[in-house]
């Protein structure tokens, strides 16, 4: 069985790896995820029938438990509160990391490294070092799911000294790293991890709300890497490859969000942006901004030969995908030609707008990326921005003065008539007043997006 | 008499130092074998260390092609997919509840079984969730 | 004087038994040792065979992603360089040249030394020679 | 010094990745170069830094004989001659394989894997598989090289139970395999080796000189493969990536080649295809192909607004790609819009235009691939077709009975006016006829092409 066991774990890395390469594309995305199951299954079948496990009582009851209620949660969440879900599970995986840490530490026979109090060298670095990663994965994921929820402050919390303050924490643990290396005592290995749980709590809550995302790739980039190291202690390649996986996809998720705001992952990292919307008056200087109703959108839009819609952040929280579909569906009865655009960064998780849009049955080959429809906007009659904000501001591109200027954006003000739906003249996730909003073919439709996107309805029909 | 007496000490003596021999020697052997042991396990774990150096490396290379190839529109799915196959850790937490004799190792190991389960099932279906959502158009 | 002699012998064959028992326990020993060696050794070479499998497939899917993103205009130095890599076989042939006590296997060796260095060189000439006349327009 | 070795040959195994990687836009290539260079470098120096390794005047002895033919070799040889000299190439690769695999064979003890007669049954079978592809490399190479230079003739030479033959010759070499395994006699190392020297000859000759390039590129392929087999002998992880990188670039290249010719590999592999090419009438059946000189090309070029060339075999055979190049130069100073279009299997091997065009200075962004430039040769005046024929067939699209039937081409009949160089009415590599000939808008001029080029070039003047 023994010898066995390597090459099936080596099956299961190649199946995780064929399931990111299914995700590809929509078609191959599920076949992709039952790769995914099916190496996970192989997995922990495999390590069941290693020689020295035993009692799969406690194992099987263990599963049972945890996948009751991952499953129940899983199949009750509404897909608005993906990006907390993502937080919240990546909690569990940095709490699992320390627990099985720990268990390797306080009975290292069972992995073949040493006996307690006499562990590998090497082991042992690698040991705190799985635990550290995890226990911040843990406290901070769940700042992060409590800033996303709701259930704490979006605002970034800052004081005086507050790298400081992380810099020291941050070498007193490397500082009983080494201790516990020297020592191989227990005392060392909770300070290690409760200073990493102080840690990500710290080193989180001076991030404002919106750059969570940011924060939730990257702490789920830190659990591959916590896995990986964990995977050198077990001496499991399985552990090694999966980790490395799942540390790339984190970072190059993080990575394509800065660039997408055109901001430094170091300046995510350091806080303090975000969170504070000031409320912009409706003229601005001299400039004002025309107001429309539903009935001036509705003649718009049917009389147009195409219309492209704009998701953002604004159609997530009022959950007005159905009612954009439904727009969409009769505009395309009366033979308008209607796509969708969606920004690289648009909502607050990547991908998260052609999420919402496919739970409305909005076909995929209708929703276009940023790069393959922003010459389209030129030979467009009306553009249908609804809830989204800053992925339109033509600041990015003229003002150089401008906080995202850099950021790529939709060209929506290209097209013949642009329509922005949204409560208030208020700014959006980068705190910056829009000046697309006083174009001369603007219009701006304030109201909650689902309502006025229904009222627009009831005025076609 | 004397010197029979003698002789008879003189090979008891020698029988003594014969003892004390065979059990130095046998104390040797079993150190050395276990020298030799030890640093054929020690040379697997650098082995292994090297070894594992090597796969990590070329995993961090694949992820970076893969990851990269994966189509915007499947963001999320991507975060679901990812955060299922990390809870991969339960290997670790089944050894922990399987083969440890330490009770509170076999807890900690039960208690991650149960958080990486969560994150397995809950991450896969809500992944499939998603995906099941992804149509062309009719 | 009977009971003596008696003793004396009876010393003398503890004294050789115990002898014995010590060789004994010294061979024992030394296989013991060899034996733990041995297995370990081996354990060695299985656990090569799937590491290095496992290198190998991780290997073959970075040469996937890796080559078909090389541009098609550049296939041609794609072949040259390629070449000029798979005479990485070179450091088996400096082994045979530089550590084989045995003559014909250094012969071997260097004779392999002469036709991979060929290909190294000439290789990576002539794929720098392609690559220098790649300009972009002035 | 050991412990570090492996460390070192893992930094020579990214620097390999990092080459070909480089080798994604010209612009990087060169650095890729480097990185390529270097990897063998450390590679190289790490074996000499062994502690078992001693006799450095004879390996440096070894790599200056070596180092010095080749960079002979590679300084003097043409452009035009690189399919050849990459075949040759490969045949060195497969000999040293041999060669490496016979050493380790004879003494085991220095590579660690057992004593004369007794070595290890996984070291003995990846060395006789290492030894057998070595060989069939080899032996399979030389006759590809011959192909490919005109040493041998590249008619197929097929004779009746070849296939059967091929195959009894790979099942004795299985059981001399299995013989080696069980005996470990030096005999059976030998009879392995001479069959597959046999093999590789047999295997090839089948085949046609123009399909050589598939092979060329197989053989790449299986010598990946063989270094990959031995880097399994020797516990040398470098061995392994490098065989596996190369072994999945010759693939790779195979199945391009197969999908730009719409053959399956396998057809190519059975042989009989090619080398014979059916010199056409001039007018076939009624229809009559119309004629033009040089200065008809001159007059109808110079008034284009655009042209588009095309280059293929015929172009590499007559050498006239510094010719094109002037031809290009005149017509741009006289104001033409002048662009090249590249098929991915134009010429004998990929990238072969591209290299040629290159070294007659020609800029790489004003070469454009297939799927590039495509639908530009609707709005072009004029193309210049030179030495190519099947890449431009529209038999491919429209004549379902075609052997070429389905391969992608290049959409030239699109254009105002095509001009055809080449030196008679003959078919090309795939033997058939191109009814683009007889097109309306079809002027062939019939000459070398160096030749008629330079004619062109006087004629403007
Ligand atoms: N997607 C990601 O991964 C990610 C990650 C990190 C950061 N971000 C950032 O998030 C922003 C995304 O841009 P975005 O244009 O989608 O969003 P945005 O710029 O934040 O704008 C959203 C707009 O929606 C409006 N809104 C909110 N609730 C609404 C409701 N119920 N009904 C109607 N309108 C509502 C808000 O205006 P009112 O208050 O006036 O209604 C707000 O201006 C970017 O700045 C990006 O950098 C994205
Ligand atoms: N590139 C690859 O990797 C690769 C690999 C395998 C097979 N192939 C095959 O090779 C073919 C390539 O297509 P292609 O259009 O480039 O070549 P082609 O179809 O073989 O046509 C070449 C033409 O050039 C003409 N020619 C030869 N020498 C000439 C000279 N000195 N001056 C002027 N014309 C000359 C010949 O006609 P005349 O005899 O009338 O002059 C011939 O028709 C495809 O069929 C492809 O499948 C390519």
């Amino acid at each position: 069985m023994l010898t066995l066991a390597p090459l099936a774990y080596l099956v299961a890395a190649v199946c995780f790896i064929m399931a990111l390469r299914g995700l590809s594309h929509p078609e191959t995305a599920r076949s992709g995820l039952t790769f995914g199951m099916v190496g996970m299954a192989i997995a922990i079948v495999v390590t069941l029938m290693l020689p020295q496990v035993t009692g799969f009582g406690m194992i099987a009851l263990g599963v049972a438990i945890g996948g009751g209620i991952g499953a129940i949660i899983a199949k009750k969440i509404q897909m608005t509160s993906l990006p907390q879900l993502v937080a919240a599970f990546h909690s569990l995986v940095g709490l699992a990391a320390v627990f099985v840490a720990a268990a390797a530490f306080y009975d290292p026979a069972s992995y073949g490294i040493g006996t307690f109090g006499d562990i590998k060298l090497a082991s042992l670095i690698e040991m705190s070092l799985g635990a550290a990663i995890g226990a911040i994965t843990f406290t901070g994921s769940i700042i992060a799911w409590g800033k996303l929820q709701g259930t704490i402050s979006g605002k970034p919390v800052t004081f005086n000294g507050q790298h400081m303050l992380n810099a020291i924490l941050g070498g007193v643990m490397l500082l009983f790293i080494i201790l516990l290396c020297g020592t191989g005592s227990a005392f060392y290995f909770w300070c290690i991890v409760l200073i990493a749980l102080a840690l990500g709590v710290l080193m989180i809550i001076p991030i404002g709300g919106a750059d969570m995302p940011v924060i939730v790739s990257m702490l789920n980039s830190y659990s591959g890497w916590a896995a990986a190291g964990i995977g050198f202690t077990l001496h499991n390649n399985l552990l090694i490859v999966t980790g490395a996986l799942v540390g790339a996809s984190g970072a190059i998720l993080s990575y394509i969000m800065c660039k997408g705001m055109n901001r430094s992952f170091f300046s995510v990292i350091l806080g303090g942006f975000g969170g504070e919307s000031a409320g912009a008056a409706e003229d601005m200087g001299d400039r004002v901004a025309k107001r429309g109703a539903a009935e001036d959108a509705a003649y718009l839009m049917q009389n147009a030969s195409s219309v492209i819609i704009v998701p953002g952040y604004g159609m997530a929280v009022a959950q007005a995908q159905h009612a954009v579909r439904e727009l969409a569906d009769l505009l395309k009865k009366e033979g308008v030609n209607v796509k969708y655009a969606i920004h690289p960064v648009a909502g607050r998780m990547p991908g998260h707008m052609n999420v919402l849009l496919a739970e409305a049955n909005v076909p995929y080959d209708e929703v276009f990326e940023l790069e393959d429809i922003n010459r389209d906007f030129a030979q467009t009659d009306v553009v249908y921005v609804i809830g989204a904000n800053d992925i339109t501001n033509p600041a990015a591109k003229r003002d150089t003065t401008s906080p995202i200027y850099g950021m790529p954006i939709l060209d929506v003000e290209n097209a013949g008539t642009v329509l922005f739906v949204k409560r208030s003249m208020g700014s959006g996730y980068a705190g910056i007043d829009n000046p697309l909003f006083y174009g001369d073919n603007t219009m701006m439709l304030l109201d909650d997006a689902k309502k006025m996107t229904e009222d627009i309805i009831k005025a076609m029909e | 008499m004397e010197d029979d007496k003698d002789l008879t000490q003189k090979a008891a003596d020698l029988a003594n130092q014969l003892k004390e021999l065979s059990n130095e020697a046998a104390t040797l052997a079993v150190e050395t074998g276990n020298a030799i042991a030890e640093k054929a396990a020690a040379g697997g774990h650098d082995a292994f260390l090297i070894n594992g150096l090597t796969v990590f490396v070329l995993a961090c290379f694949v992820g970076y092609y893969v990851v990269w190839r994966v189509t915007p529109a499947l963001h999320s799915p991507l975060m679901g997919i990812t955060n299922a196959i990390s809870s991969v850790i339960i290997v670790g937490a089944v050894l922990a509840v399987g083969a440890s004799e330490v009770g509170f190792s076999k807890m900690m190991g039960f208690l991650a079984v149960i958080l990486a389960s969560i994150n397995i099932f809950g991450g896969f279906i809500v992944t499939h969730r998603m995906l099941s959502m992804f149509k062309k158009k009719a």
